[in-house]
């Protein structure tokens, strides 16, 4: 199989696109999708080729067209909603959780809303305190929800075609760090799993667990401990809700060390659910208390310094894991 | 148009079955057979009732929390509303809704939504598919006059009007959101001259008059179907009972409430419907007695009807999961 | 000391009453709050004692009443917002995370926001999917916030004051289902701490940590417990954040065992922050892996026995406390 | 109003320190001075500089991510401006802040809003506040043409109206909203007719004419305050530079562009002043020398300034944390 040079971008695009031509009733709605080519320049060129009545640039009005979007999907379409950032989905969430959610179940199993909500998530581009929100983990609280973070360029390519075949409403969180991140891949890269976890990475001495952004991050830390002798096996979650607890569990089983690595602010984040389901269902594997490296509980400030002071690095996850396994 | 006695007598049946149905529904919460929050339609019977006779099949509707009537005028079966009502399995909804959550897929009933001005974008984006599936259906969307405060109003009305979608939105002006009179909720008080500010045309009709109600929305939604575009239709109404069952109604007088009485669509169409000769009280009085019966077997059928099993309480979660 | 009978809903109006007798600049705002006395009646007689300026019925515009309760805490006010739900503080949540809780850390500390948002919380009462909320675990995880729960009389009578004091960002959260509750309160009850945890009943074999509605339902559990010989040790969180460690941690290293008791959706609920700091602060106190009673993983369904099922009960608390006891 | 020279000649400096404080900021983000969001106010100078001129010392100003020209025009010290660009511990906000959060205590200026239509609910408390202190203030509330979709836009302009609250909203209408033209947004373009439906007195003028804007802005602040009601000022202007450094513009032709240019604040008023006779070549030119001067220093100001430490990161969250 031949493999081609691509952008994260590129493939989230491709997918799109993918999408919009294999299904007519697919199509792409947000702020500046269409003529300015989608605020992350991920959308670029799909006007052109699907037309306004496909790539259908809003007004800045997140309640109502991400409620557009749910009652499009009610009515037949299988829409993909774009939120320029999770910052502005506070805007949408009564329509998410209020009705995209509950829908089916208030209905008594009647109605379901097969939308797809896309939204760059993260921080580490200097834009302050309102925009490097990693809300991740109050999406994946909610039952009727499904949440995905592509991490890598095949997720990126192939998350988006399964969570529009889903029946229910699945939120796709792009960590903006990553649009840039260039690679190989397949050329019929095509639909991925979107339930498990993954293991990026293994190793025999600490289980780290992660996703989305910090996926990178936490694999340049596994590198740099390797070349202290320590092995770390790194999974990467990809599914927020569901959360595959066999794959954490089995690889903690194994390791009998973890460490969870997570953007959002460290109380409540999913590093906090991801400990908890360890310990409920592997406690007595455990050589070692859970650790977790996560943003600081500070809204980020804009300077570089201060910003990646507080968020998890490399070098912080290596010497936790240190920490850890000298402990 | 003028009245035929047929029609006049269909119209009449559809305001008191949800009279009676209301009536009724106030005496099962009394009786703890309904429970949660419910809100009564009383009084505005004859803005779903006349809304309702402009709508064809294909046509959806989304209404708000206070849905029977919108649910029985749209062809509910009583039986479902009421077991739904008591939140058995035979509901609308599976019982899983209750009085504020009425659906149903074969009518192109979208709920019961009891979040203010929820339902909104969701009409929006009904149709929102409508039009880009080519397909002939106008959407109804009822809300109250409080909703009209609301960001999703303002938002949907101009989504709406910006992308000419096939949406009428009906405002059920009945001056109060819970105890909120509209003068302390809106700055312009006059709601269908908001509707300008969008572009969308609009009209304010006596919703208390069944057939000015009737003859607004059938304009109204012939010119949606017709045009493509939205339109906004404020009825102007009262609810004589309380907002739900846990308000003491401080905030109104009681002599108000009994000044709008006097002018209540039953009360009304039934003075309209003898003086036009259409209907004796011997007709009327044989509609009540059918009516009481349609209501007294739905709630036999409801009492009847067995409760989900608890060990299905996570059904309806997602659409793979054992449903 | 004399004491009166009271409850909880009158204990919130003589805190409401009391703040604006004491202090001119305090202020209510919200929906319903004036001559319909209040969605849950708390405020009933408040507009006749203190006027239409003092006590303001709001549109239903919750994310403008509670971005407007923010500006005039900038403007020198103390506001007391009630947003009547925990459902309805969707639509305001752009306000609450992206103005309140980040302002005073943007202007670098030049502004605070001295606000009280109450709302009631949590399911219990048939009002299904959309009415039946528990997400005080959202607003936990928010840096810039600080998040109480009274679930006692004492401190729905004292933590307003408290949080009216403090110069940061308050949210108060009443359990809909205490406002009926009854009981005996000192006639000069005041203000209370609002930073720490409360041991509400003492016992040696494992620590059950609660807050807000669950703390009656676990303290049930408890008495059903004592008939059988165990003794479990109560502790109320009261403060969602900060989160008081040391009280719990402290219960644990006598108890050796804990179990969370939260009324939000199992995934990512308070529960599992304090099961991760448990983790990471006494792993070694731990005989067993930390438990949990939440709420089931499905929006709140209507009918009273399908919802009672969904929630946490005493006796799903007591069985899971005797399951852990004997394994 | 007749112009007086010092009059013009301070309207011209306070839109030319903008507009130089702009250019170099440009630069300074290709050298990566200057990082994250950088949202320029080219074009847009006589709209702060109009407006400002009407306000008291009192009065107080909230502004969106595109704020270096209020907070310019609001008189904050340039170099605080610069260093907070730089995200030094000398700046405006202490640096935490950085383009989009420019903030100023001692001046009333509330920053700084990166969530579009955010900064409206706040305006409203803070004018809430001043009505409920019987204080003598004017709130001065900018955003863009972007923000009137937003429901926070409906909900605020209502709730001022609906409690009289001394508001002044000023539109910045340049048209786009990143690269959505206004009547991709909007079903009514005619953005200041909007205000009617809420009963709140708007008027549009000239975005690109300061005087006009100065004599507008005066109205309806000297309204604001004594009538003690909300006001809508609708500025008619053009963004000349992209939207944010990231912006490629695809979504308007360049002759579009070069249009506005022609009719640019400061091209225009240049023009006034020498054609009233009230300055000569030299005159500006020695403002301009003068302004360069200040932006110099600020940016050496900026260059020089200490970084916050590292150690103090977590600052600023709570008030009573080692701040
Ligand atoms: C967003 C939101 N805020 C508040 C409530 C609580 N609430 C339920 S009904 C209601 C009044 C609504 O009034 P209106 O829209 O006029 O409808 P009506 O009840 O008069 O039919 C309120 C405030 C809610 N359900 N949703
Ligand atoms: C709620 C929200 N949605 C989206 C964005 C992203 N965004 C930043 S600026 C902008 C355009 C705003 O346009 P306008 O209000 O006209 O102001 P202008 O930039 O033209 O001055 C958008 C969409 C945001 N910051 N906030
Ligand atoms: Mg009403
Ligand atoms: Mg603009």
């Amino acid at each position: 199989m031949s493999r081609s040079k691509t952008t994260y971008r590129e493939a989230v695009r491709a997918a799109i696109r993918e999408a919009m031509r294999d299904d007519p009733r697919v199509f792409l709605m947000g702020e500046d999708v269409g003529r300015y080519g989608g605020c992350y320049a991920v959308s670029m060129g799909l006007l052109e080729e699907f037309g306004e009545q496909r790539v259908r640039d809003t007004p800045l009005s997140e309640s109502a067209f991400v409620g557009a979007g749910i009652g499009a999907a009610l009515g037949g379409m299988r829409p993909i909603v774009e939120v320029m950032t999770v910052n502005f989905s506070l805007l949408a969430l009564d329509q998410i959780v209020n009705t995209a959610a509950t829908l089916r179940h208030m209905s008594g199993g009647q109605f379901s809303v097969p939308l797809v909500i896309r939204m760059a998530t993260g921080a580490g581009r200097q834009l302050a305190a309102q925009h490097s929100h990693s809300l991740e983990c109050w999406y994946a609280h909610v039952p009727g929800l499904k949440v995905v973070a592509p991490a890598t360029l095949a997720d990126a390519r192939g998350m988006l075609g399964t969570a529009l075949a889903d029946p229910d409403p699945v939120i796709v969180f792009e960590h903006a760090g990553l649009y840039n991140m260039e690679g190989e891949l397949e050329d019929d890269a095509g639909a991925v799993d979107i339930s498990r976890a993954a293991v990026r990475r293994t190793g025999k001495d600490v289980t780290l667990v992660t996703y989305g952004g910090s996926l990178h991050k936490t694999l340049q830390a596994a590198q740099a401990l390797a070349g202290e002798g320590i092995e770390a096996e790194v999974v990467d979650l990809r599914s927020l809700r569901p959360i595959d607890d066999a794959t954490i569990v089995k690889s903690l089983s194994r390791t009998h060390r973890a460490l969870v690595v997570d953007e959002g602010w460290r109380t409540l984040s999913l590093s906090a659910e991801i400990t908890t389901r360890l310990v409920e269902q592997a406690f007595y594997e455990l050589d070692a208390p859970v650790g977790r490296v996560c943003s600081e509980e500070v809204p980020i400030p804009y300077p570089a310094h201060l910003e990646a002071a507080a968020l998890p690095q490399p070098e912080k996850i290596a010497s936790a894991v240190r920490r850890m396994l000298r402990a | 148009m003028t009245l035929t006695r047929d029609h006049g007598l269909h119209l009449y049946r559809e305001m008191l079955r949800i009279r009676r149905f209301e009536e009724r529904a106030a005496e099962l919460y009394t009786e703890e057979k309904i429970r949660g929050f419910l809100h009564l339609y009383n009084g505005e019977e004859a803005v779903a009732v006349g809304v309702m006779q402009a709508l064809q099949p294909q046509d959806a509707i989304v209404a708000t929390y206070r849905e029977h009537g919108h649910a029985l005028a749209a062809g509910l079966p009583v039986n479902e509303v009421m077991a739904e009502l008591f939140g058995k399995a035979a509901g609308s909804s599976g019982g899983r809704g209750g009085s504020m959550h009425i659906f149903d897929a074969d009518l192109n009933f979208y709920g019961g939504n009891a979040i203010v001005g929820g339902g909104l974008p969701l009409a929006v984006g009904l149709g929102l598919s409508d039009r880009m599936l080519g397909r002939d259906r106008v959407t109804a969307c009822f809300f109250g006059e409080g909703a009209v405060a609301e960001g999703e109003f303002h938002e949907s009305m101009n989504l709406a009007a910006l992308w000419k979608l096939p949406v009428l939105f009906i405002c059920e002006n009945n001056l109060y959101a819970m105890g909120t009179a509209l003068d302390r909720s809106e700055s312009e008080t006059d709601l269908h001259a908001k509707a300008a500010g969008y572009r969308v045309a609009s009209e304010a009709v006596d919703g208390m008059d069944v057939e000015a109600v009737e003859t607004a929305a059938a304009l109204a939604v012939d010119a949606v179907r017709t045009e493509g575009k939205p339109r906004f239709l404020e009825c102007r109404t009262y609810r004589f009972r309380a907002h739900s069952m846990f308000d003491a109604q401080l905030y109104r007088d009681k002599d108000e409430v009994t000044e709008w009485k006097g002018k209540g669509p039953l009360l009304r169409f039934t003075k309209r419907l003898s003086e036009a000769g259409l209907a004796t009280e011997d007709d009327l009085a044989a509609i009540d007695r059918e009516v009481m019966e349609e209501v007294d077997e739905a709630v036999a059928f409801a009492e009847a009807a067995p409760w989900e099993p608890v060990a299905s309480l996570t059904r309806h979660v997602y659409t793979d999961a054992q449903s």
